[in-house]
């Protein structure tokens, strides 16, 4: 029954073999004939990557895919088959640049939650900062202030703001990769990016003085210079009714000046208990918001 | 860059490994596919056989051996020769009495090609039964082909005579609406899945006008053949 | 190629890293055709599963065996014709086996070849990696692709005819959902099954999120 | 309709049995390269030229083995040749028309590897289909993979500008879509059959 | 002549039809509003460079006396309204939402209507050089909405020809109907007005256009014309926002302001009545802008009617003027659908103030729904008069999207007329989503 | 909840057209009620039940599945794609099937997608679509309008227990019947039998069909309240109306014996009502002016074809989804000429 037929087997291996000849000998012709210069690097990355030319890269296969490596338009984590260590060695082969030196990170320049802050007026549409500062400015007192609808918090790709209780961004200092998205959105400009490293921090933006300022805010830079004066020579600078810190002189700069400031308007960020503020401060511990 | 120097850059590829390299995987996997198939083809065929044998015992009641042949220019070629042609077979009692043959027959259905067999039983000039062979219909509707009791039991004797000229059926086979069967060459359709069941009509119909009046007349050869062994 | 520095040793992880973490059906998303092709049956599911197991064992092994020797310009040729070899010798031997399962699985046996998973396998990791672990490698491979093969084509004969493995579950009278064993019922049973994974993964996600969160507001 | 007629066949493979919504083949790139149009369309019309490329080549060496009586060795030699054909063309390409090649050839090796090319080159042979019949077939396939990826780009182009919730979100999603066009294109079925 | 002029009056494509509650403005006569005690004088009234301070705090200032001038050719002097001493120069808070610079005014009680301050012209004897200068000293601005200066628009530079002046009669804005009261009772300043634009920019026809809803001014102008007349007076149809500019002029002219372009570039210039009746009041006398016509009218106001109102006037002093319904209100400066609502009560009336409308909580009520998610219904494409697809811009927008809206689907000309959110069933904010993506982009690009 | 400020900040435009979603689609409901009443009284208590568990389920889906969005019953729409999903399915329908397809309605169709407005296909033709693939028997099985007893007794399928096949209603039609009933749709009947049926019999509801779709004339009607009242786009199902009659008409031309004329494709099977409240459904159709025209023409085009041509005896569910997933396609090549540029780009 099972008999083998010898002749089929050659013709099987004489076919084969001339496929193999044929299709290889086209290979290298082509190879010469239609050779067109390339980064050599594409190689190299299609190398690293699977070669499963799957397309769930989005691209139309890995060669392609590499490419867009190396032009930076993609990163190798988008190559979903690869394993993660996979990915980091094409990550390590493409170089990613040193990290930073001194840490930058985003800071607000303003404490007016709704419980210390008035609001004029009751804004109704669209729930975003950008839109209710093009209606009049938004429906807050301070003209100056945060509108606390969170365009930060959604804009932050990396999850590093959040709102707090009274309507205030708060900055995760471990996530936030100074990327100036918050800063970009803000349509007060209240966002700013610094090196961790400057703790004595206005957080007020306010520029109307004395009372004026204190009736919208109770937090509010009033422009009384206490601070100013207390600061070594220089350091903090009253312009337009605002306390305005000289960072270039940033290794003067102590908790000092805060103590005296009769708002809390200047504060201290530490590195472990994060914002204080001096003992003249007003201590407020309302929760709720305040009345118009 | 310049055309000398793009010709400079062409990578001095290793031609020859590639070629040996690949020609000879290429033969070894030539030669490993030979081996099997060679291993595998008797018992594939044996297997296809049985398969064909077990629809030919449906199709062609009270058979219990058959032989196989090509029906090519209406003249009946014994099945070893690999010419082209249409398979019929011939069944036989225990006695070795012809009591039937079989042919295949295909049409479009629902989703895909409908592919049966059909047995004809020469004594009452009819249709026995058919086996549906391969068929992509919808399950739990358009396999009641196979599974509908009612439906299958037109063709315990469907009317498939040939006219005096033997040029084609007296009557064709024709589909009527579920219920409605009133002769012996009509088929009831269905209900729920009139395209199947058309299908398969269709292709009955199609097959047999075809080929039986090819086959009546050379009827005493499938006879014959029997005898020899 | 100087960058392979994978561990030579074979280990736990080699196995089941085609399992679950990067199950080639449900995370890599390798395959689909004949992952949603052939699973309207169970037994359609398996044999399909342990054929391409087969493939990918026995193509991964020639391939880490063979890779040194082979030119880079005719490699993916090369392994082409190494996995089409195993591919027909499979499709034989399922003819050989059984003719009503052959007829089942249909041409998706034969296009096995073009499993992107096959491929991709030969070229990542057997190609980089000695001969042994490779095998171990594909048979998690082949073991997470039969898996989620099962996964679906469980669910689609159980629905789709009431029955699992041919064996009826839920007796005669129960209306089988049609759907489920056409194509539509391939994509959204898939569909499904990567529904639930995220769901599940996103609470566990949201857990850890919980747990970890008071942490996070301070500056 | 004779369902051996050119126009049967070419509806049957654009509609009826869509090569990605019915038969499915070639699902890689149609859940994955099915993100945005301005990939999608391109990618569908160079899968249809290697269908073209691979139906002819298809159809010459099945001569060749049928003639020689090694049909077992249709597979290897398929695959072998269509993935060479097409690395060739590529290369073509590459060199006389990098604006062509930037626009449809970087989709080429992904689709060497993909069911549906290797799947029109079996089945125009199971059908046991003649030259023209195999051309037509190869054109409707095509035509069929790009109406599917086409759409489902379109589709999810749209749903990109919508909220999904989050867990139906990347390729769970595609493939709730694929289901849905798919049940769509069960209208279809038995088209040209009366 | 645009072949929609063979059917009755002519229009242009889309727009809205907002219930226009003109009526309980529109028969009464203009009144004039006493000083109130100080007056929030803006440096920047206009489009363009602030005007440059010429005065000092603590100064003394008589009525029609520039206190700013032109700071540049786009730019234009401000005068005063009224006289009385600088009490502070300083930031007040603007409709826009930002503080600005402003001169706080205190009024004498004893100080009277009479302008004490004037440059007298013959505009006669005036070359078109010599008449945009005029202009420019009236500091005319558009009193149409923008504030852009007069002076400017009717300069042709000399590479463009035009042909036709566009008189905007239309006041398609709801509510309002200053516009409309300035042609019935001023409608011979208006006709010298357009002689001095027409000689200022040399075209040799001017149309006036009027929505159909004030045939009454159209009867009443037509009678202020010769029989050959190169000034014609045609009515358009009712509907908003046939008083924009691009849309008047496919009305009157069948022309296309191309994208991104004037109506400079197709040959013609447009002037509201208002700013063209002011013009012809002034030039003559050689008086500054001092004051204006403004609608106040709404649910809100006790008194509603057309009052001349004397810059820098605030909303507050206004509203105790005309008698206002307390509880919770809304106040917009100019029509409901382009004016800005405000929340300062020192917000003063400047040169583009032509309304003030308040709503109280019935309307606020009915109005402030639901936000739900774009259900394409398709509305506000049959809307947009600039035939944009504010349903995809919407979507885009709320995905950040903002520089495909402004690649893809001409975001940059959206004009703001707010037609599309007007009919929006789903209530989506689409024009604030489109102020803030140009806002967004014009950053970038910077 | 503090107290709202006494000033009022809004944006641009102050006032805004009186209709609001909730609006347009409690007018929806309004308008589709009498198309359920009159199924209600062809099919009696039966078809009553399956409408209640039809918007039940729908309305039970939505409540779970869009949880995340809070409460969105209030707009109606899950109500509406009830009740049309309902006037979709034989009178005698399995009571549990309507649950599923309430349930493949509202999750497949639009809870995957994230609510009201962000589906891509028409929901309640996504759970017509998916029983039809699920229980394709089922969804064939007829039974006669106007039977006696049909508000005191239940067609047999109706209380078919869960997951189980429903009994064959072949042998209890010819029970009520009281003329010959053939259990076919007047579709079926002309594809298979070449008999067709009076328009007359269409425009009444003297046939056999879907609960909803068998009386022509009341479709019509409610259709054009909301036309009238602007509730929904016109232009669509003229569209869809005028792709049919001229691509029926073409045909009917050809070969007037093999094809029926325009005015029996229109009103037979569902194409008024996919017409009128299912193609016009503004979630899956394209927004452009232009684009809502080919929609509706494509879909004329496509419901006939099936129908003539398919394996199906009707097409009009298929051609709507078919004009859904083309709706993306249609609204980028449709972008309007904007006001000042020359050509579109
Ligand atoms: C999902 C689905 C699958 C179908 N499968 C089949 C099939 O396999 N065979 C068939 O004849 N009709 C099939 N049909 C067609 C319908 O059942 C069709 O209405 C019927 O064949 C003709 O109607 P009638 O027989 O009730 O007159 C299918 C329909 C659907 C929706
Ligand atoms: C930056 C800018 C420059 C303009 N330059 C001119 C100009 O040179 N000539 C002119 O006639 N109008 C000019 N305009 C005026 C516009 O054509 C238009 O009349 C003005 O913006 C007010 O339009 P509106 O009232 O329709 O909003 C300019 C407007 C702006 C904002
Ligand atoms: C949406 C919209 C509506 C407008 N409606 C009017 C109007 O009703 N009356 C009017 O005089 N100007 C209206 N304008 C301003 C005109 O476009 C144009 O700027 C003005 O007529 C120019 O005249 P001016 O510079 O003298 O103000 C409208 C502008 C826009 C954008
Ligand atoms: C004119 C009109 C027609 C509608 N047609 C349908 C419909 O066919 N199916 C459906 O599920 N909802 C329909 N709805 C309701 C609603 O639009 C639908 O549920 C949305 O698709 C949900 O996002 C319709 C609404 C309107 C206003
Ligand atoms: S910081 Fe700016 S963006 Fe963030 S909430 Fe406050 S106003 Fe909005
Ligand atoms: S006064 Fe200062 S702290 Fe208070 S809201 Fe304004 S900017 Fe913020
Ligand atoms: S606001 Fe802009 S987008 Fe909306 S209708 Fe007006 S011009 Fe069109
Ligand atoms: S009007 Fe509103 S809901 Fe309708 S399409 Fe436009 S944005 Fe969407
Ligand atoms: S498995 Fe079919 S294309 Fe990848």
């Amino acid at each position: 029954m099972f008999a083998i037929d010898i002749s089929n087997i050659g013709v099987t291996i004489a076919f084969m073999s001339v496929l193999g000849l044929v299709l290889s000998g086209v290979l290298a012709i082509a190879n010469r004939k239609l050779w067109v210069y390339e980064d050599p690097r594409i190689d190299e990355v299609e190398e690293l990557l699977p070669k499963t030319n799957c397309g769930a890269c989005g691209t139309a296969g890995c060669r392609p895919f590499a490419e867009a490596l190396i032009q930076g338009e993609l990163t190798p984590a988008n190559c979903t088959v690869s394993s993660s260590e996979e990915i980091d060695e094409i990550a390590e082969y493409l170089g990613v640049e040193a990290g930073d030196v001194v840490k930058r990170v985003a800071r607000l320049a303003c404490a007016g939650g709704a419980h210390v802050a008035r609001q004029r007026a009751h804004y109704d549409g669209l729930e975003s900062c950008r839109a209710a500062a093009m209606v009049a400015g938004g429906p807050k007192s301070c003209s100056w202030g945060c509108l606390g609808m969170a365009d930060c918090e959604d804009v932050c790709d990396l999850d590093a703001i959040t709102m707090d209780q009274h309507g205030l961004p708060v900055v995760n200092t471990a996530k936030c990769t100074a990327c100036e998205d918050c800063v970009d959105i803000c349509p007060k400009g209240l966002f700013s990016i610094q090196p961790i490293t400057h703790r004595l921090w206005v957080a007020c933006n306010n520029l109307l003085h004395d009372e004026e300022a204190e009736s919208e805010c109770e937090v509010a830079c009033t422009g009384c210079e206490k601070c100013a004066k207390d600061a070594p020579d220089g350091l903090i600078e009253i312009r337009d009714n605002l306390a305005r810190i000289d960072y270039s002189k940033n290794s003067l700069a102590s908790p000092i000046p805060i103590e005296r400031c009769p708002t809390g308007a200047i504060v201290w960020l530490d590195e472990v208990k994060g914002m204080r503020k001096g003992i003249e401060a007003k201590h407020i511990i309302r929760e709720e918001a305040l009345p118009l | 860059m310049s055309t000398a120097e793009q010709q400079l850059q062409v990578p001095q590829s290793p031609s020859i490994s590639m070629m040996v390299v690949l020609s000879s995987i290429a033969m070894v996997s030539g030669f490993l596919v030979v081996l099997v198939s060679q291993l595998t083809a008797p018992i594939i065929a044996e297997n296809q056989r049985r398969a064909i044998e077990r629809a030919l015992v449906q199709v062609i009641p009270g058979s219990v051996s058959h032989e196989e042949f090509l029906l090519q220019d209406g003249k009946l070629l014994p099945a070893e020769d690999s010419a082209a042609g249409e398979s019929v077979y011939a069944g036989y009692d225990a006695n070795g009495e012809l009591v039937g043959i079989a042919a295949r027959a295909a049409a479009q259905g629902y989703a895909d090609m409908i592919h049966l067999l059909y047995g004809y039983d020469p004594a009452c000039e009819c249709i026995r039964g058919i086996k549906v062979l391969k068929m992509a219909e919808t399950p739990g509707l358009g396999d009641k082909i196979i599974k509908d009791a009612d439906f299958l039991a037109n063709f315990d004797a469907l009317d498939a005579s040939v006219d005096m000229q033997q040029m084609a059926l007296v009557n064709p086979i024709i589909m009527v609406k579920h219920g409605s069967k009133q002769h012996p060459w009509e088929i009831d359709a269905i209900s729920g899945a009139t395209i199947s069941a058309k299908a398969v009509g269709k292709a009955l119909n199609q097959s047999a006008q075809a080929l039986l009046p090819q086959l009546l007349p050379l009827m005493q050869q499938l006879e014959r053949q029997e005898q020899q062994p | 190629m100087s960058q392979r520095r994978s561990d030579p040793h074979i280990t736990w992880d080699s196995f089941s890293e085609g399992l679950w973490r990067n199950n080639p059906v449900f995370v890599m998303l390798l395959g689909m055709c004949p992952v949603l092709a052939v699973t309207n049956s169970a037994m359609n599911a398996l044999a399909m599963g342990l054929a391409t197991t087969f493939v990918l064992v026995a193509s991964g092994y020639l391939v880490s065996l063979l890779s040194r020797f082979i030119p880079r310009q005719v490699r993916i040729a090369t392994y082409i014709v190494i996995i089409a070899t195993f591919v027909t010798i499979i499709d034989y031997v399922i003819q050989a086996i059984s003719l009503d399962l052959y007829n089942s699985l249909g041409a998706f046996i034969q296009l096995i070849v073009v499993n992107c998973m096959i491929l991709g396998r030969a070229e990542a990791y057997a190609s980089k990696n000695r001969p042994m672990k490779s095998v171990v490698n594909a048979l998690g491979m082949g073991a997470g692709f039969t898996f989620a093969l099962l996964c679906l084509g469980g669910v689609r004969e159980l629905l789709g005819t009431g029955a699992l493995f041919g064996f009826d579950l839920f007796g005669p009278q129960f209306q089988p959902w049609v759907v489920m064993v056409l194509p539509p019922g391939g994509f959204l049973v898939l569909g499904a099954w990567l529904l639930l994974f995220d769901w599940l993964k996103q609470r566990r996600e949201q857990k850890q999120l919980a747990i970890s969160g008071e942490q996070t507001n301070a500056v | 309709m004779q369902s051996d007629s050119l126009i049967f066949i070419f509806l049957n493979t654009v509609l009826a049995n869509n090569f990605v919504l019915a038969m499915f083949l070639g699902l890689c790139p149609f859940l994955g390269v099915s993100g945005k149009l301005n990939t999608a369309v391109p990618m569908g019309i160079a899968t249809m030229f290697v269908m073209l490329v691979s139906s002819v080549c298809a159809f010459a060496i099945n001569k060749v083995l049928v003639a020689l009586d090694i049909e077992f060795l249709r597979l290897i030699a398929y695959i072998a040749i269509i993935a060479s054909a097409v690395q060739l063309v590529e290369m073509g390409l590459k060199k006389y028309s990098p604006t062509l090649f930037r626009s449809l050839g970087i989709f080429l090796p992904l689709i060497t590897t993909n069911c549906a090319i290797l799947g029109l080159a079996l089945f125009q042979t199971f059908k046991e289909y003649n030259f023209s019949q195999s051309l037509v077939y190869a054109v409707g396939a095509g035509i069929g993979f790009i109406l599917a990826i086409t759409l489902m780009a379109g589709l999810r182009e749209k749903l990109l500008l919508s909220t999904l919730p989050s867990v139906t979100q990347g390729a769970a999603l595609s493939l709730m879509l694929g289901g849905l066009l798919s049940l769509t294109f069960m209208g279809f079925a038995g088209l040209g059959n009366l | 002549m645009g072949i929609f002029n063979l059917f009755g009056a002519g229009t242009f494509r889309h727009g809205v039809h907002p219930p226009s509650h003109k009526a309980a403005t529109a028969h009464q006569p203009i009144r004039r509003l006493p000083f109130p005690d100080h007056l929030v004088i803006p440096l920047n009234q206009h489009i363009g460079k602030p005007a440059k301070l010429l005065v000092k705090k603590g100064q003394e200032v008589v009525r029609g006396e520039p206190l700013a001038s032109a700071d540049g050719f786009v730019s234009v002097p401000i005068h005063a309204p009224a006289t009385g001493r600088i009490r502070d120069i300083r930031l007040m808070p603007s409709a826009r939402g930002e503080q600005a610079m402003a001169i706080i005014l205190h009024v004498y009680a004893a100080a009277t209507q009479e302008v004490l301050w004037r440059n007298p012209v013959d505009p006669g004897a005036l070359d078109p050089q010599g008449m945009i200068q005029a202009i420019q000293d009236t500091g005319m601005v558009g009193l149409g909405g923008a504030a852009f200066p007069s002076h400017v628009k009717l300069s042709i530079p000399e590479e463009k020809s035009v042909d036709t002046l566009v008189v905007n009669g239309c006041e398609c804005e709801p509510y309002l109907s200053c516009d409309h009261r300035t042609m019935l009772e001023h409608p011979r300043e208006l006709m010298r007005g357009i002689r001095y634009a027409m000689q200022a920019t040399g075209v040799s026809k001017a149309i006036v256009g009027v929505e159909e809803n004030k045939m009454d001014a159209v009867k009443l102008l037509r009678e202020h014309l010769h029989a050959q007349s190169d000034i014609s007076v045609e009515a358009v149809e009712t509907k908003y926002p046939q008083g924009s500019e691009k849309m008047l002029i496919k009305s009157l002219m069948g022309r296309e302001v191309p994208a991104g372009g004037i109506p400079l570039d197709i040959g013609v210039v447009v002037n509201n009545v208002g700013t063209l009746a002011a013009l012809g009041k002034l030039l003559p006398v050689g008086e500054g802008l001092t004051e204006r016509v403004v609608t106040v009218t709404g649910p809100g106001v006790e008194k509603p009617g057309n009052y001349i109102i004397p810059l820098g006037t605030p909303i507050g002093y206004v509203l105790k003027q005309v008698g206002y319904i307390g509880g919770e209100n809304e106040f917009i400066l100019g029509g409901p659908m382009m004016g800005p609502s405000v929340s300062d009560m020192e917000t003063p009336v400047t040169k583009g103030t032509s309304g003030l409308l308040v709503l109280n909580e019935p309307e606020i009520e009915q109005e402030t729904r639901r936000i739900w998610p774009c259900i394409k219904c398709g509305r506000c494409l049959n809307a947009c008069p600039m035939h944009l697809n504010p349903a995809y811009l919407g979507l885009l927008a709320a995905k950040r999207e903002y520089e495909e809206m402004a690649q893809t689907y001409h975001l940059n000309d959206c004009f703001e007329c707010g037609c599309c959110s007007y009919v929006c069933p789903s209530n989506i904010p689409l024009v604030q989503h489109f102020r803030i993506a140009k806002a967004i982009n014009r950053e970038q690009a910077a | 909840m503090a107290k709202k400020p006494a000033i009022e900040l809004r944006t641009t435009p102050h006032i805004h057209a009186p209709q609001d979603v909730i609006m347009i689609m409690r007018n929806v409901v309004y308008a589709s009620l009498p198309m359920a009443a009159w199924a209600v009284w062809q099919y009696g208590l039966s078809a009553l039940m399956l409408l209640l568990v039809v918007v039940a389920s729908c309305m039970l889906s939505e409540r779970v599945l869009n949880a995340k969005q809070g409460n969105t019953l209030g707009d109606w729409s899950a109500a509406i794609t009830g009740i049309l999903l309902f006037l979709t399915l034989p009178p005698g329908f399995p009571l549990w099937m309507g649950v599923i397809a309430g349930f493949s309605a509202i999750g497949l169709g639009k809870a995957l997608f994230g609510g009201l407005g962000m589906n891509v296909f028409n929901p309640a033709l996504v759970g017509r679509a998916f029983v039809q693939a699920a229980f394709p028997v089922a969804i064939t099985s007829w039974t006669p309008a106007f039977f006696d007893g049909r508000f005191t007794t239940l067609i047999p399928s109706t209380l078919t227990a869960p997951f189980m096949i429903p009994p064959e209603t072949g042998e209890w039609n010819m029970q009520v019947a009281v003329d010959a009933f053939t259990g076919a749709t007047p579709l079926g009947l002309q594809k298979f039998d070449a008999v067709s049926t009076p328009v007359l019999d269409l425009l009444t509801g003297m046939t056999a069909g879907s609960a909803g779709e068998s009386a022509a004339l009341i479709i019509l009607v409610c259709g054009l309240y909301l036309a009238f009242r602007g509730m929904l786009d016109w232009r669509i199902p003229v569209a869809v109306m005028a792709g049919t009659a001229i691509t029926a008409a073409v045909f009917h031309f050809i070969d007037p014996v093999a094809y029926p004329d325009a005015m029996f494709m229109l009103f037979s099977g569902g194409l008024m009502l996919g017409a009128w409240f299912m193609a016009s459904d503004m979630v899956g159709s394209p927004v452009t002016p232009a684009g809502v025209i080919i929609y509706g023409l494509l879909i004329g085009f496509v419901t006939v074809i099936i129908r003539l041509f398919g394996g199906l005896t009707e097409g009009v569910m298929y051609a709507i989804l078919l004009g859904n997933a083309v709706t993306p396609l249609i609204d980028q090549v449709t972008q309007p000429r904007v006001f000042g540029h020359r050509k579109s780009s």
